[in-house]
């Protein structure tokens, strides 16, 4: 049995990460739309989903259960196989696309098989990365074209347009990180925005800036976000591409939507923020118990919150997850070891989580650009930018170089 | 580094001018006149000034011949012609002739052609001929120096067609190119002849070859021989001898300056120049030799009986020149090289001063040629007529002045030749009173006697300084030039020969000193034959006399011997003939037009058949691409195809 | 047969049915879906051989760009299915006779060929060629470079000469 | 290890293809696909190369053909939009004015 695990290690640890990804990828988009719908109603004065379980917690269950028993009607004569090959190429590509992020530095060996932290580690992640994305567009073209509908029709071409419009962008506005780490590997990225250890001064954000604005804006076009959600806009053309698709196929879009906006917050993360480093210098020891301070306080407070809440259910599950919370911050002080493990995928959670947030803010705030706007945006501006962006950059390597 | 800039870059000498051609030539087409001939000038002058540095260097070099390879220019097998410019004492007389006088006469033109249309047009011609001229003068091989002969002859062409609007010019410049195109066809021979001889036509290694051969004896036609007369073909197409003397009288249809500068100063004198650069060759070819001085001789003369009666002033000046030209051949002829040099010096002067005269004669007049309407002009313009007269006293070889000496050294050589001396001596003294009578006759035709034309519509002036400052200067020089060579027993020396001696040798060897009283008495002859001109000349027109009706021999002199209207008919109008009737109406219309008509009917009739397969759908199309393709691929992979296919059939 | 010659096999067989399915499709829309998986195709084959960047330009360009503007303007025109006319009958028969004989020709000569079967296996050599390629594209190959950058221009201003109406 | 014959074999099987589809379909569209189909298998028989060799060169040489294709497809579908917009059809065999 051993030998064999031993002997088959390559082919079954990567299974095995695949497959807890992808639960934890899927737990934390459904946990995503809960906290977009709670943001955004707290930024409209409204209470947001508060019925199915304490806080709504459990109101993704609910919408997961109801979109696997909706039923799934399909629109006269369209082109069956584009039809339902649209969302799956979407999710697809979205969950691929996380296989070559590094989550953390740590480096462990199974079976004799030493990987790491996160799926692949391959020495050309962000090429590949952007391949994956390139490739994104089909899902939305070709659902847009198959479901034979002219609002859907209209969305798909326009979503290709945009895509391949902020596709250039996207890529050029990171070419200014390339040139500074001169490697494709996002591990190395990182390791060489680690520095000499005095923490967030080395970080590619700092010479990066124009850099980061435009791979932030080109990113939420190619997530097809507020404000550059054309093709879904509700207002034009109904649902924009996804008009005709209902129950699990509609799932499939909205889940591969948010998993990549979780993939642009790695991105962007790793390529301006430092990845899993700590802001603080390597000197500040204390600073490593950040986690236990953060998590004990508010684990206490949701026990707080739960004791006296509304009903007997949250009265009993509240206090149990809040225990769970500060049990945690206390082990993490008490066994140092998990602290220093746990250090770089905290600070890594803490930055996309941050990104998502303001995902969502920006959807609570931003109006939609009109179709000119948005393309004039991105030929005319966006794109000379970023240009310019790869010149200074180069400019400046040079001169220090010499 | 040296101490001599100018000779190291020789090549500066003849680049100014073309600068200043090429200059006027492009830029100059809209340009004030003043600009025009001050950048013309420019040029002219620097190259003059950089010539007497030239000249200064050589001496201060002690007369060493300078020599200098500056680039290959073409090179096949054994046969090697670069750009060598070389300085020697023959090349300095030329170099400062042409510089020297060719600046005056620009000077000069300035004036005569203010009024011109196409102003720049003529100072870039002007320019652009001194800087073939040069060329020739300072080349160092045949090669280089052909490329100065056919530029001056280019030049020429341009300037004798300078006003094209008239059909006369135009002719007269095309015969003057075709008529040197016969002499140049010569002169190429002669050098083709001389490289499958010599190996190398590079004057210094031609001639250390040529120099310790047996001279061919007289009558006998061996290889230098031959080429000595071919060299002389070209000769007499360039320096209008006869039988190819026609082209110069007609080139009088150029501007005055043109005349003076090309067709009696320098271009005319490069058949001179180019016999006497080879005159070792010549030395062994006493046939050649003999043969060049009875041309010239003959020359001389014949002109100078033709000029006797003409009625146009250039045209008279003209014939004299060619006789001039005789003049110095003869010299070349009977081995006085350096006396035939001297007198193309001298002759430069006074020939120059005396077109330039006329030409201002004729500015006088209002563009007035004719003698026939000229007359008491004396009072009139003083200084050009100060100026012609000297410059006739000069030519007509009285004493003291320029052509005494000069011409006198070539009688005096032509007497002691040992091959018929007495005859050639003979016409040439003949030929000297004849020069004497017919200049003395344009003088009192032109200033003495009454004015034969209505003061009302012509109005006589004097021309301006530019133009009479050079006629003085060179009246100056036509008058002293001579003194440069003092025979000895005028108490002097004659340092022009002892100049060129080392180039040419001292052709006056023969004069021994016993032939000192003979020589006295020859030049005492030849004053005797000047006056002898002149007064014939005064009895015939110091009364003013009408242009009688011209009869018997003076018709037959008038139409200069029908010459023209001989080759016309010998050699023109069959040429015509056979232009028209074969070239044009049989091979042209015939072989070439039907050729291609042909190829192109055939093209036509090929196309129609293959257009067939046209059909104008884009997948036949594609399979005809593939077809091509299929083509080519076997082609290129046939090694190793053929394996593949036959292979698997054995 | 080692695992990379059953992967070579499993791609090389998705390239050439999707290439089959390309000609017998008759909407333009599922030739291009073909298309661009025997683009992925050969973009795997590319990371087989280790020549990763091409592999990831192959996906960037051809699947990201090219094939998009296929489809878009595919969708654009809202081309139908293709009508089968054949008044080209040099195509209806001549064609078929003809791709097969260069094709044999082609397979025929690289298999008889003594260098192409002496040639080593083409395996992963360096797995950082995109150095290497970036270097090459800069120092020895750097005129064709500028030169294609150019004629991309020269492509940008044809394509919108072409696509703005004229009025 | 795979032999470098196998991949120069399915390149010229992909060729040939391609040729097939150039002759056969006559959607322009489809036509243009097919040309790049037989740019694409050029591509892998350089690439194959280019690795059996260890020489880079091949490589350069693919990314050049990659922008070549670009820059044709951006003009080759401004000139179909065109004919497609005056002609009312894809089909090449309508598009037949090519002759004399």
């Amino acid at each position: 049995m051993n030998e064999f695990l031993t002997h088959y290690a390559y082919l079954i640890v990567p299974i095995v990460k695949i497959a807890i990804l992808v639960f934890i990828i899927l737990t934390v988009d459904a946990y995503l739309t809960w906290i977009e719908r709670k943001v955004i109603a707290h930024l409209q004065a409204r209470w947001g989903p508060h019925r199915v379980g304490p806080h709504g917690l459990l109101q993704p269950l609910a919408d997961g259960v109801k979109f696997i028993f909706k039923e799934d009607p399909m629109p006269a004569n369209v082109d069956k196989a584009a039809y339902f090959l649209a969302p799956f190429i979407t999710l697809m590509l979205a969950l691929t696309s996380l296989a070559v992020i590094p989550f953390a530095p740590q480096h462990f060996t199974v079976f004799g098989y030493e990987t790491g932290i996160g799926i692949a580690d391959v020495n050309i992640s962000l090429l590949v990365l952007f391949a994956i994305t390139a490739l994104g567009v089909y899902g939305v073209a070709l659902a847009g074209w198959a479901s034979n509908n002219k609002y859907s029709l209209l969305g798909g071409l326009r979503s290709s347009a945009q895509m391949i419009s902020y596709e250039l962008a996207l890529t050029l506005s990171v070419v200014g990180v390339l040139l500074i780490a001169g490697d494709f590997s996002l591990r190395k990225i990182v390791d060489q925005q680690a520095g000499s250890g005095h923490g967030l001064i080395s970080w590619n954000i700092f010479p990066q800036i124009i850099g980061f604005v435009c791979f932030f804006i080109a990113a939420i076009a190619e997530t097809n976000r507020v404000p550059f959600d054309l093709p879904e806009a509700e207002s034009e053309l109904v649902a924009g591409f996804h008009t005709e698709y209902a129950s699990m196929k509609f799932a499939m879009f909205f889940i591969a939507e948010y998993t990549s906006m979780i993939t642009i917050s790695c991105l962007a993360t790793i390529m301006f923020f430092g990845g899993w480093l700590s802001p603080f210098p390597a000197s500040w020891t204390f600073t490593q118990y950040l986690p236990s301070v953060l998590l004990i306080p508010f684990g206490l407070w949701v026990i707080f919150d739960g004791i006296r809440y509304e009903n007997m259910f949250g009265r009993m599950l509240l206090p149990v997850v809040g225990g769970a919370l500060t049990a945690i911050g206390v082990a993490l002080v008490i066994f140092p070891v998990f602290n220093d493990a746990i250090q770089g995928i905290f600070w890594f959670l803490t930055k996309v989580f941050a990104f998502l947030f303001v995902y969502i803010w920006m959807r609570g705030t931003l109006p939609r650009f009109r179709y000119d706007q948005l393309m004039s945006f991105g030929w005319k501006f966006l794109l000379p930018v970023s240009i310019a962006n790869v010149i200074l950059t180069s400019v400046v390597i040079l001169w220090r170089m010499h | 580094m040296s101490t001599t800039p100018i000779l190291e870059y020789l090549w500066i000498i003849p680049l100014l001018p073309l600068l200043g051609s090429a200059i006027n030539g492009l830029l100059g087409w809209k340009w004030p006149n003043k600009l025009v001939h001050s950048v013309a000038l420019g040029a002219t002058g620097l190259s003059f000034a950089c010539a007497l540095e030239a000249v200064r260097e050589f001496f201060a070099n002690g007369q060493q011949p300078f020599r200098k390879e500056f680039f290959d220019w073409i090179v096949a097998g054994n046969f090697r012609a670069g750009f060598d410019l070389q300085l020697d004492q023959l090349t300095v007389v030329m170099l400062l002739v042409v510089t020297g006088v060719g600046f005056l006469i620009h000077i000069y033109s300035t004036g005569y052609m203010a009024h011109e249309e196409g102003y720049f047009r003529f100072f870039s011609y002007l320019n652009l001929f001194m800087f073939f001229m040069l060329i020739l003068v300072l080349a160092a091989n045949y090669v280089l120096l052909f490329v100065g002969w056919e530029g001056v002859g280019l030049c020429s062409y341009l300037l004798i067609g300078f006003y094209f609007l008239r059909k006369s010019a135009s002719n007269a410049g095309n015969k003057a190119f075709i008529v040197n195109r016969i002499g140049d066809f010569g002169f190429m021979l002669g050098m083709f002849l001389l490289f499958r001889t010599f190996h190398t036509l590079d004057f210094n290694a031609l001639f250390a070859q040529a120099g310790p051969l047996p001279s061919e004896a007289m009558g006998q036609f061996g290889t230098l021989t031959i080429a000595c007369i071919l060299l002389f073909v070209g000769a007499t197409g360039k320096s209008a001898q006869l039988p190819l003397y026609v082209w110069l009288p007609d080139a009088m249809e150029g501007p005055t300056p043109v005349s003076a500068l090309i067709h009696a100063a320098t271009m005319v004198t490069a058949g001179v120049y180019m016999v006497a650069r080879s005159h070792v060759l010549f030395m062994h070819a006493p046939t050649a030799m003999y043969i060049v001085a009875i041309v010239g001789c003959a020359t001389a003369f014949f002109a100078a009986t033709i000029g006797l009666v003409q009625s146009d002033i250039k045209k008279v000046l003209a014939y004299s020149t060619v006789s001039q030209l005789g003049y110095m051949f003869l010299g070349c002829g009977v081995g006085a090289f350096s006396a035939g040099i001297f007198h193309l010096m001298t002759h430069a002067f006074f020939k120059a001063l005396l077109f330039l005269a006329a030409g201002s004669v004729i500015h006088a007049m209002g563009g007035e040629q004719d003698m026939w309407k000229m007359g008491g002009l004396a009072s009139k313009i003083k200084v050009t007529f100060w100026c012609m007269l000297f410059a006739t006293i000069a030519i007509a070889g009285f004493f003291p002045f320029a052509a005494f000496f000069s011409k006198d050294a070539i009688l005096f050589a032509a007497f002691n030749a040992e091959q018929s001396g007495k005859v050639l001596y003979a016409v040439g003294l003949l030929a000297a009173i004849l020069t004497s009578f017919y200049m003395f006759r344009l003088i009192w035709l032109t200033f003495f006697g009454k004015s034969r034309f209505d003061e009302h519509h012509v109005h006589v002036h004097e021309s301006p300084l530019n133009m009479t400052i050079p006629l003085m200067i060179l009246a100056f020089l036509s008058l002293t030039g001579g003194w440069f060579a003092l025979p000895a027993l005028w108490g002097g020396k004659n340092y022009f020969a002892d100049f060129l001696s080392p180039i040419l040798g001292s052709g006056e060897a023969a004069a021994g000193e016993a032939a000192h009283s003979l020589e006295i008495n020859l030049s005492i002859v030849a004053v005797v034959a000047a006056l002898a001109g002149l007064i014939v000349a005064w009895r015939m027109y110091r009364k003013d006399v009408k242009q009688g009706p011209s009869t018997g021999l003076h018709k037959l002199l008038y139409n200069k011997y029908y010459v023209d209207e001989l080759y016309n008919a010998a050699v023109v109008s069959p040429l015509m003939w056979l232009s028209r009737n074969v070239l044009w109406k049989l091979v042209d219309v015939g072989v070439i037009d039907g050729t291609v008509n042909g190829i192109a009917h055939g093209t036509s009739a090929v196309g129609d058949t293959v257009r067939q397969t046209q059909s104008g759908n884009t997948r036949s199309y594609a399979v005809w691409v593939l077809v091509g393709a299929l083509v080519v691929f076997v082609i290129i992979f046939w090694p190793v195809l053929k394996p593949t296919l036959f292979g698997a059939v054995r | 047969m080692s695992a990379q010659v059953i992967i070579f096999f499993v791609l090389a067989a998705l390239a050439v049915l999707a290439a089959i399915n390309l000609i017998v499709q008759r909407h333009p829309i599922h030739s291009a879906l073909s298309l661009i998986v025997v683009m992925v195709a050969l973009a795997g084959l590319y990371l087989l051989m280790g020549a990763e960047f091409v592999a990831a330009v192959q996906i960037i360009v051809y699947g990201g760009a090219i094939m998009v503007l296929f489809i878009f303007v595919i969708m654009l025109l809202n081309a139908g299915e293709e009508e089968r006319t054949n008044f080209s009958k040099l195509a209806l028969y001549g064609g078929i006779p003809l791709a097969v004989a260069v094709t044999g020709l082609i397979a025929a000569s690289i298999v008889n060929s003594s260098t192409a079967t002496a040639l080593p296996p083409a395996q992963p050599v360096t797995l950082t060629s995109t150095r290497t390629l970036s270097h090459l594209l800069f120092t020895e190959f750097v005129y064709p470079f500028e030169l294609t950058s150019f004629l991309i221009l020269v492509a940008i201003l044809g394509a919108i000469v072409l696509a703005q109406r004229e009025n | 290890m795979v032999p470098t014959n196998y991949y120069l074999m399915l390149s010229a099987v992909l060729f040939g293809l391609g040729i097939v589809a150039f002759v056969f379909k006559r959607d322009i569209i489809t036509i243009f696909m097919a040309i790049e189909l037989m740019l694409n298998a050029v591509n892998l028989a350089f690439v194959a190369f280019s690795q059996a060799l260890g020489k880079p060169d091949g490589e350069v040489f693919v990314l050049f053909v990659i922008i070549v294709a670009a820059a044709e497809a951006a003009v080759g579908l401004g000139i179909i939009i065109l004919t497609a917009r005056n002609r009312r059809s894809l089909n090449v065999e309508n598009v037949n004015l090519l002759k004399l």
